[in-house]
């Protein structure tokens, strides 16, 4: 563990030191959220600025950096994904605090947690080595359990968390066992070692039953954390259980989280093996994604609603990432890339709920949104727009994330063809229940008077954020098109 | 941006000879038409207001001032091209005057046809005759409306309609390429359809001009397909270029048979002129005010068949086996028309269904090939019809807006100028000589018989029979016997105003006269001669007659045609003592019950009076057929399209949110369950796998 | 009497199935139970096994030898965590709803 | 004195009888985890079953594991649970059927997993790849000693160690949260 | 400055969105000043087009003022706009229907003026991006753009089922859209896989050329164009696609109507010319046949449904899908008159439908209904209003003179040179149209005054200036394009030649419209 190591890993260790110093902060200035918010928007922007530094170092000088023995690994899309973790979790804090001090719930801690949940994610974009993989899902999820469950005096909330929690473990579990026996049969818990010899036995065909045993469950714990169907079950009642800007988080931070695990994990670790997994990766987005659609059409809970379809959204990812497999290397960037812009209008999405739901006793129901143009025509504007991208409306980002996965799946041609057709069918359908939120908010007249809210400045803000990216992620995709283009170069 | 240079041009296209200066008359011609147009603008946009501020008469004096403008000019130009002058020399192909291109739709380069189709006219002699006819009947309703709509509060809405229908006419006569005749053809169907339902506020007034508008679209699709037929067939569609070219091309060369060219053609002629089986609308259209009558449904519109045959005569004269299809639905017309105007008591209707008759003749004429005898008949038909329906417009007027002449009699003492032109007018279309009715009509059965069509003869000798007795049948109904006017209206019975009155004798002298006038020169006076009419006409079918018939024959006053002229006189006179005997004259009081006893003598009788009193059923046949089983096709298929292919959309929906709502139920809520799929899955998982390494 | 099974302690195989049917005790325990806590004494389980496993190959293969402990203590470590989240959880929930039985848990579904 | 190779009468070594015997108990008593009635008897059970499992850890060679098995699972963990099932009981808890209605599925499904599992792997051959990644890194097998533990964690798994330690660190931070009770005493 | 230095085209696009912006920005009681601006920002857009149009050469083939800005470099997206006669036949008929529009909006439109008059200045801007967008991701983000505020402009002021009509009418385009979405990456990608550059692989004339040389194989031709033929057949619409017209037409307020009926339907027959035909040549032989059958079932079905309709504006809408299919029939016989023929029954029930909507609107505005059974006698209580609805009932029903007559026309005889029994099947209309409008208006506006009517009173009020103001533009552009049609005939000359250039792959067409 030497000088170099450490600096490769500093963006980690800040992260850690940020969620330190919230906690120490809040120790200090018990129950303020000011100092504790300041704390967290300046590390996280300090943790941006060392991303962007090791990235910087590792793009200019090699290909990638490790470090540790190779466990750990900088390259372009340790640096996209790290960027986007960071993002990720701002956006969150921003949406949070008026949502939780209404519920007389502490800011710091949440932010703390947020952070180490954050840290987690960005060790999966790092690792080298599937044992760092392993922990740094852990970190992910862990603090997630509790976020969801962060609005503990809620029975819905810790209704989602156990949930939540029973079934992650199991999968937890099985993903373990199924790493156990791929660690067995190669030997090295090394990706690049998994990666090398799985490659050399990947010519000796047939390969052995343990392997296909580990790949088995290996999938099975992917697919769980990233809610493909049949593994989905956990995602709408912890979704809908949680409070709203920890669902905002949940249903983009740990997704995109476990998107970087497969990348890292099946793409690089078990690529070699790709004609082999490709075939489940394809018919499980094919089944992610129609029956998130379906079953969101019946939904008249928004935020439940908003999980099944980020089910769907999960099944249009992994027609990407099914077309890298089959040989298309824009599949990868179109799976980053629908990642990012998928990131920001979900989260978008959900903070226009929170500040709905800012006043206790709100639902999350259809009925919350009748008329929302007349009470809060702003919110209900910028919630039409992520709507229209969720459901991939040009010149949205959502539009031009499908846009690129479709074109990566036609390139493929094939069954992916095949796979595109049904993707952009099930866009169709999606449409009806995105729009049906739509429908209430502009063409029904408000059930309830419900006097218009304030909301804080964060909330405006983080808003902007997310909503200008969502713009000019879809009119002008160029930049964020060379980022994840350079990204999705570092698996190759 | 190129705007279309709109200029005068004389088209050179399609006639060898030097195309001749069009000197003034590429003034005079347009302005036949634009003078009309003008007054229908201006009354549209400006007779509501005048008439509010000023009265009906001024509101009507632009609209007649312009139509007797039109008059002169057209008379100038008809007298010029029937006298040779100018750009009409004597064998010359008529004058082609292009105003601008209307449609230039370019060449099909794949087929070489052209379709560049000009706003253009073509004058000649047969445009002439039908100027004549046109422009004065035109005026003279004109002037008898000023009369006849004075209580009216619409009149500068019928005035304007009435020069609407001029321009339509007026187009439809001069128009130099196909397309033209047709959009004339249509804007007639308009004005005729505004006219009909000029008093729209009247339900039976709205069906009747709906009826008429959509029954002449029947015709209207034949037509237009016989257009396209002709563009396809010779890729162009100026009149005489077409023409000309269709008679020269091999018949295997055709893309359409000519024969299928000329039905499609006659198919329009049929609608416009009410040939049966499309005959229906013009006895409802008698809704329309009754100048409306005179202009459009004797005088001018309905002969627009009549002169769409006649212009298309080398393309009929080619195609033989329409033209006896022409010959037999006219006669047929003919025979049924005059079957139902025996027992109509509608004063209009019974003028209406003689109109149809008198029409069946011309096209008799025409498939038999005596094109000049139809336009004759045409030219003489349209003033004595005219005045029929103007003089029963006086009366209507007089019994105050009474049609039915049960309601009628001993009206010839109170209004007699009416009675008289009346008289007149009967007198010359039961085909008595000297007066004009009887020269057309024997002109039509001689040449029929010569031509060898003696069933077109046989049956046009039994409608003259018919004719002359139903025509009389209205005159004693009408003016003799005894009166059963409504005893309220009966001292209020007066002759109508100036305005109505002069229009009436202005007609009853050509009705008396013309047929004299037009023969003159010509047999049966002067059987060495040809006639003046017949003069004018020649060059015109001057082909199609000799393709047909070959060398003309020498007239024979004593011989075959003298022979023919006693016969239809011999059947006109008999009609007409008939009639006489029934229904009266002057103070003779006729046999009325003779004639209700015939009417319900034998089963037979039984069954033909009360077809004709309900006109062969067709009104109830084409209720039956288009209202009723049209309007349950329409209804299914409404049906069809909710229920089966809308129902399809919103099934494909409602199958999608119900696969939704099956799926959710998965969602137990239960953890275990959960656990338990998540198993599940993870054994299939592992069970692909296995079979896919062991690949 | 038992002489097939001799051997057994020296064979990966033998562990390896061990650890499975360790692992399908510990699913079936997850799946079947309805209290909170035996569901997460069942993946208490699970994890055991996957550790027995990794014992079992540190054991036979010497390629992995050196790694299997480490990776072990370390799986152990993060099992420790996630109980730590859980009970906190069970507990929470406990509070609300006065109940440990999770198929309780249903207010959320469909 | 010298035991024989082979048991009499069983006709397996001392280490194949310790081995059979430890799993039994292990497998028993997780039998016994998740089936038995009484949660309370279920937690001893699983700290048996962890202890026999320790016992094979050592038996597979693998002592420091044994021991850090012994102090986390049933110093720590399985104390952790006996004091969350203490806290979580309820009193119409123990009349409350122990099993979903699903159990039977469940079983189906575990034995179905028990069984694909051991035909794998039986199927497989475990070492042959293994070996083979031998030659692939050149990497010389270590030492088999505690020592090599401590090594290998401190220097090849250094990363991984520190990373745990922020896990634990997180999972204490976010239990706490969970677990603690709200100021304004909220049920 | 020289003309061809402004960037014209792009003008006339964003002049409506910058509109947009300002009304967005304007305070939302000052409801005047917010129809004003919004009306203004229009007729600069149309004044704008106006001028291209003067200044425009015609009859050349290809386009002109053509303006062409990196995108997406990556994939060779570009922002590429340019006009030919047919785009610019269309643009002129958008701007000028979207003002008129807006103008009959002033009075119905009372509650959210500011979000209407938003939502319609966007709709301009989509519609006019798809008629000039000369790259196929530009045009799909156009053709998308178009749907959202349609979407919310008959949900938010429509009628009593808006929400209904405009789900099923946005879900239905975009199942169509959607799958040309896939179609044009697979042309896309089909493109760049030959020719192993990305460059130019969205740009239309990039693609046309590449086409025409033969080199996209059959089968895919056939799978793409069948995906750009459900999106466009959804669009026009063609039977059996249509039900969401009558719906969407039905529950539209009045100007949603006019737009729909007047641009957006056209946007199918566009898409058909520009993009449909030139990219997949040989696909469109094959598919022809299917087409034309469903041409003229559309022809007749429509107007058979029509005659039993009992609403005013489903009367009208059925009348469309007769009227398109026309347009879908004129452009599948490949034969140049009929080609014609059908670009000018775009523009002309553009004009006279969307006068019909208006018409309609004005009714409904007064007596809040539009059922046909209770009108009556409307003619004699409003004389104004029946002569301008006789007007346009008589130019829908195809009078010569009128422009109706001449697209129709042109559209049959060209079908009648190649395939004469579809032309024949087709004419009939003629007397079904005549059935269905003369019907409904005598209905209407004949006979007495019915008891509803009367009902009314007072309100029932004859045109108000604005009104007339409204129609007049259409009923002048009806009569100068029923006696001119050489005004856009010799304007789309050009796109004619080259679709059917493109289309029949033989010897180049040339109208010979220059003589």
């Amino acid at each position: 563990m030497g000088y170099e190591d450490i600096v490769t890993l500093a963006p980690f260790i800040a992260t850690i030191l940020v969620a330190a110093a919230i906690l120490f902060v809040d120790f200090v200035a018990p129950g303020r959220k000011v100092p504790a918010l300041a704390v967290t928007f300046g590390g996280l922007a300090l943790v941006a600025v060392l991303v962007v530094l090791t990235g910087q170092s590792a793009v200019t000088g090699r290909d990638e950096v490790t470090a540790f023995q190779g466990a750990y690994v900088v390259d372009r899309l340790t640096t996209f994904l790290d960027l986007l973790f960071v993002s990720i979790a701002a956006l969150t804090i921003a949406f949070a605090p008026d949502y939780l001090e209404e519920r007389e719930l502490p800011v710091a801690e949440f932010a703390a947690v947020l952070v180490f949940a954050i840290s987690g994610a960005m060790l999966i974009s790092a690792s080298a080595d599937l044992l760092v993989l392993f922990l740094g899902l852990e970190l992910m999820v862990l603090p997630g359990y509790v976020l969801a469950g962060y609005h503990k005096s809620d029975g819905y909330s810790t209704e989602g968390a156990i949930k939540y929690f029973l079934l992650g473990s199991f999968s937890s579990a099985i993903f373990l066992f199924g790493l156990a026996f791929v660690w067995g049969l190669t030997g090295t818990t090394s990706i690049a070692g998994v990666a090398g010899v799985l490659g050399q036995v990947a010519d000796g065909r047939p390969l052995s039953p343990g392997l296909g045993m580990g790949l088995a469950f290996l999938t099975t714990g992917v697919a769980f954390k990233i809610a493909a169907v049949p593994f989905h079950y956990w995602t709408p009642d912890a979704y809908q259980g949680s409070p709203t800007p920890v669902t905002g988080y949940l249903s983009v931070g740990p997704k995109v989280g476990a998107f970087a695990l497969i990348i890292r994990l099946f793409a690089e670790a078990l690529g070699p093996l790709a004609a082999d997994w490709n075939v489940v990766v394809m018919v499980l987005a094919a089944t992610t994604m129609t029956l998130g659609n379906l079953v969101a059409l019946t939904q008249d809970n928004v935020k439940r609603m908003l999980a099944y379809s980020s089910i769907a959204h999960t099944g249009y990812m992994l027609v990407g990432f099914a077309a890298w497999a089959a040989g298309q290397p824009s599949g990868l960037e179109g799976l980053l890339y629908y990642g990012a812009a998928y990131a920001f209008m979900n989260l978008g999405a959900f903070a226009v709920i929170a500040a709905l739901q800012k006043r206790l006793g709100v639902t999350s129901n259809l009925s919350t949104f009748a008329g929302l143009i007349r009470r809060e025509p702003a919110l209900a504007i910028l919630m039409t727009l992520f709507l229209l991208s969720l459901t991939g409306i040009p010149p949205t980002a959502g539009f031009f994330g499908k846009f690129y996965v479709i074109l990566a799946a036609v390139q493929a041609g094939g069954w992916l063809a095949v796979l595109a057709v049904l993707a952009v069918l099930n866009a169709a359908a999606a449409a009806f229940y995105y729009l049906r939120v739509v429908v209430y908010m502009f063409m029904r007249d408000p059930t309830t008077e419900i006097p218009s809210l304030t909301h804080g400045r964060l909330v405006w803000a983080g808003l902007a954020v997310a909503t200008v990216l969502t713009i000019v992620l879809g009119l002008f995709p160029g930049a964020m098109l060379e980022i994840v283009g350079g990204a999705a170069k570092a698996i190759g | 941006m190129h705007l279309l240079p709109i200029t005068l041009l004389a088209a050179a296209e399609g006639s060898e000879a030097v195309a001749a200066d069009p000197g003034i008359y590429a003034t005079l011609i347009p302005l036949i038409i634009a003078l009309p147009l003008a007054g229908f603008v201006f009354t549209t946009f400006f007779g509501r207001r005048l008439q509010a501020s000023f009265g009906r008469n001024v509101a009507a004096a632009v609209p007649l001032g312009v139509v007797i403008a039109s008059w002169v000019v057209a008379m100038v130009v008809v007298s010029a091209v029937l006298q040779h002058q100018g750009p009409f020399p004597e064998h010359g192909p008529g004058l082609d005057l292009t105003l601008w291109t209307w449609i230039p739709a370019g060449v099909d380069p794949a087929t070489g046809r052209e379709l560049t189709v000009d706003f253009g006219f073509h004058v000649d002699a047969l445009t002439a005759v039908l100027l004549i006819v046109v422009t004065t009947i035109g005026l003279l309703v004109h002037l008898y409306s000023v009369g006849y709509m004075a209580h009216d509060p619409g009149t500068w809405r019928f005035f304007a309609y009435l020069n609407l229908f001029m321009v339509s006419m007026l187009l439809l006569v001069l128009a130099g390429n196909w397309l033209l005749v047709f959009a004339g053809w249509e804007l007639v169907g308009l004005s005729s359809y505004s006219l009909i339902g000029f008093w729209y506020q009247k339900r039976s007034a709205a069906l009747a001009a709906k009826k008429a508008f959509i029954v002449n679209r029947v015709g209207d699709v034949g037509f237009a397909l016989g257009i396209m037929a002709i563009w396809v067939n010779t890729g162009t569609l100026d009149i005489q270029a077409s023409l000309a070219r269709l008679i020269e091309t091999p018949a295997a060369e055709l893309t359409v048979p000519l024969w299928i060219v000329a039905l499609l053609v006659f198919a329009g002629a049929m609608g416009k002129s009410a040939q049966f089986p499309l005959h229906v609308w013009l006895p409802d259209a008698m809704e329309g005010p009754t100048p409306v009558s005179a202009l459009i449904h004797a005088a001018t519109m309905v002969n627009a068949g009549v002169y769409l045959v006649a212009r298309a005569n080398p393309l009929f004269a080619h195609a033989q086996d329409a033209m006896v299809v022409v010959a037999a639905i006219g006669i047929f017309t003919a025979i049924l028309a005059a079957s139902i105007a025996f027992t109509q008591t509608d004063i209009k209707r019974v003028l209406a269904y003689s109109t149809l008759s008198q029409l069946g003749y011309m096209f008799a004429a025409l498939g038999v090939g005596a094109f000049i005898a139809a336009i004759f008949h045409l030219m003489t038909h349209g003033f004595f019809k005219g005045l029929l329906f103007l003089g029963s417009g006086s009366v209507i007027h007089a019994v105050h807006e009474e049609q039915d002449m049960n309601r009628m009699g001993a009206l010839w003492r109170k209004i007699p100028i009416t009675h008289w032109t009346m008289l007149v007018g009967t007198i010359a279309i039961a085909g008595i000589p000297p007066l004009a009715g009887f020269f057309s009509k024997d002109e039509i059965l001689g040449e029929a018989f010569k031509f060898g069509f003696t069933w077109v003869w046989a049956i046009g000798l039994l409608v003259a029979a018919m004719t002359a007795f139903y025509m009389w049948r209205l005159m004693g109904k009408t003016f003799y016997g005894e009166s059963r006017v409504d005893p309220h209206v009966e001292p209020k019975v007066h002759e109508s105003a100036w305005t109505m009155t002069v229009p009436l004798v202005l007609l009853a002298i050509p009705s008396a006269l013309l047929g004299l006038a037009l023969t003159w020169g010509g047999p049966p006076l002067n059987p060495e001669g040809t006639g003046l009419l017949k003069g004018w006409l020649e060059p015109v079918f001057e082909e199609a007659e000799l393709y047909l018939h070959g060398e003309a024959h020498a007239y024979e006053l004593f011989g075959i045609d003298g022979i023919l002229i006693l016969a239809s006189v011999a059947v006109a006179t008999l009609g007409l003592v008939a009639g006489i005997a029934l229904f009266g004259f002057f103070r003779a009081r006729g046999l009325r019950a003779t004639a209700d006893r015939i009417a319900g003598g034998t089963r037979v009788t039984r069954f033909l009076y009360r077809a004709s009193l309900n006109k062969w059923w067709f009104d109830e046949l084409n209720d039956l057929l288009f209202i009723r089983i049209g309007g349950r096709v329409a209804a299914f298929l409404w049906w069809f399209d909710r229920t089966i292919v809308d129902g399809t959309v919103n099934g494909v929906g409602a199958l999608t949110r119900d696969a939704g709502g099956g799926l959710r139920r998965i969602q137990t809520g239960r953890v275990q369950n959960y656990a338990l799929g998540i198993a599940i899955g993870l054994i299939v998982m592992a069970g692909s796998f296995l079979v896919i390494v062991s690949r | 009497m038992l002489a097939f099974l001799d051997g057994i302690s020296r064979s990966l195989d033998a562990y390896l199935v061990i650890a499975g049917i360790m692992f399908a005790v510990g699913s079936f325990g997850f799946l079947a139970r309805r209290n909170a806590i035996s569901m997460l004494m069942s993946i208490e389980l699970m994890l055991n096994a996957v550790n027995l496993a990794i014992i079992g190959f540190g054991a036979f293969i010497p390629a992995l030898h050196p790694d299997a402990s480490v990776i072990a203590l370390i799986v152990m470590a993060a099992a420790a965590a996630e109980a730590t989240i859980g009970l906190a959880i069970v507990i929470a929930i406990f509070r609300n709803r006065k109940t440990p039985l999770v198929d309780e848990y249903d207010a959320m579904r469909q | 004195m010298t035991l024989p190779e082979t048991i009499p009468l069983l006709g397996i070594g001392w280490d194949d009888l310790l081995f059979l015997a430890l799993t039994g108990v292990m497998l028993g008593s997780a039998l016994l985890v998740v089936t038995m009635r009484d949660i309370i008897r279920c937690g001893l059970a699983m700290i048996v079953s962890f202890g026999a499992l320790a016992g094979l850890y050592v038996l597979a060679g693998a002592p420091f594991v044994a021991g850090a098995q012994v102090l986390v699972y049933i110093g720590a963990i399985s104390v952790l649970i006996l004091f969350a099932i203490m806290l979580t009981q309820t009193k119409d808890a123990p009349g409350a059927l122990v099993f979903q209605t699903q159990a039977i599925p469940a079983a189906i499904a575990a034995l179905v997993m028990a069984l694909i599992l051991a035909i794998t792997v039986v199927a497989t051959d475990w070492s042959a790849v293994a070996d083979r990644m031998w030659t692939f890194t050149g990497k010389a097998p270590a030492g088999r000693d505690e020592l090599g533990v401590a090594e290998s964690l401190f220097q090849d798994y250094v990363l991984p160690f520190e990373v745990v330690s922020v896990l634990l660190l997180a999972a204490v931070v976010g239990g706490v949260f969970i677990a603690k009770r709200e100021r304004r005493g909220d049920a | 400055m020289n003309v061809d230095q402004i960037p014209i085209v792009s003008l006339i696009v964003f002049l409506p969105l910058l509109g947009a912006l300002v009304v967005a920005f304007l305070p939302g009681r000052r409801t005047d000043l917010i129809r004003w601006t919004a009306l203004g920002f229009a007729l600069a857009a149309w004044v704008v087009s106006l001028i291209l149009l003067v200044g425009f050469p015609p009859g050349r083939p290809g386009f002109e003022y053509t303006q062409a800005i990196d995108w997406i470099p990556l994939f060779g997206i570009q922002y590429k706009v340019g006009v030919d006669g047919l785009s610019m036949a269309m643009v002129v008929l958008t701007t000028t229907l979207t003002w008129i529009s807006i103008l009959a909006s002033f009075r119905p439109i009372q509650n959210r003026v500011k979000e209407y008059m938003v939502s319609f200045l966007v709709l301009e801007v989509g519609m006019i991006g798809v008629f000039v967008a000369l790259d196929l991701f530009l045009f799909y983000v156009f053709w998308e753009l178009v749907l959202v505020p349609m979407y919310l402009i008959i949900g938010v002021w429509g009628g009593a089922n808006r929400i209904y009509a405009t789900i099923k009418f946005v879900l239905y385009t975009l199942v169509g859209s959607l799958l040309m979405l896939v179609a044009i990456l697979a042309t896309a990608f089909t493109y760049q896989a030959a020719t192993g550059s990305w460059a130019g692989a969205f740009d239309l004339e990039v693609l046309s050329a590449h086409a025409a040389t033969g080199a996209f194989d059959p089968t895919f031709q056939f799978l793409a164009f069948g995906a750009f033929f459900l999106a466009f057949a959804i669009k026009v619409p063609m039977f059996p696609f249509h039900t969401w017209l009558p719906d969407a037409h039905v529950e539209a307020p009045t100007a949603g109507s006019v737009i729909l009926a007047g641009v957006l339907l056209k946007l199918g027959g566009y898409g058909f010319i520009r993009f449909a035909l030139p990219l997949f040549p040989d696909a469109a032989h094959t598919w022809a046949p299917a087409i034309i059958v469903l041409s003229l079932i559309a022809i007749i079905y429509g107007a058979v449904v029509a005659l039993v309709q009992p609403d005013l504006k489903k009367l009208v809408a059925y009348s469309s899908v007769s009227h398109m299919g026309f347009v879908t029939l004129g452009i599948f016989v490949f034969q140049p008159q009929a080609l014609q023929g059908a670009i000018l029954q775009m523009v002309n029930h553009g004009l006279i439908t969307g006068a019909l909507f208006l018409l309609v609107g004005v009714i409904y505005e007064r007596t809040h209904d539009r059922t046909i059974a209770k009108m009556g006698g409307l003619g004699a209580k409003v004389p104004v209003y029946a002569a301008f609805f006789g007007f346009f009932v008589f130019a829908s029903v195809g009078l010569p003179g009128l422009s109706g007559f001449v697209g129709e026309f042109l559209t049959l005889i060209g079908t009648f040179a190649v395939q004469p029994w579809a032309a024949v099947v087709a004419t009939f209309v003629m007397i079904l149209a005549a059935g269905y409008l003369l019907w409904m208006f005598q209905r209407v506006a004949f006979g007495e005054v019915s008891d509803f009517l009367k009902g009314l009173g007072g309100h029932l009020t004859d045109m108000r200036p604005v009104e007339v103001f409204t129609l007049v533009p259409l009923g002048a552009l009806v009569v100068v394009f029923g006696l001119f049609p050489g005004l856009i005939l010799n304007l789309v000359g050009g796109s004619v030649t080259h679709t059917l250039d493109a289309v029949l792959r033989g010897a180049p067409v040339a109208l010979g419209l220059w003589r």
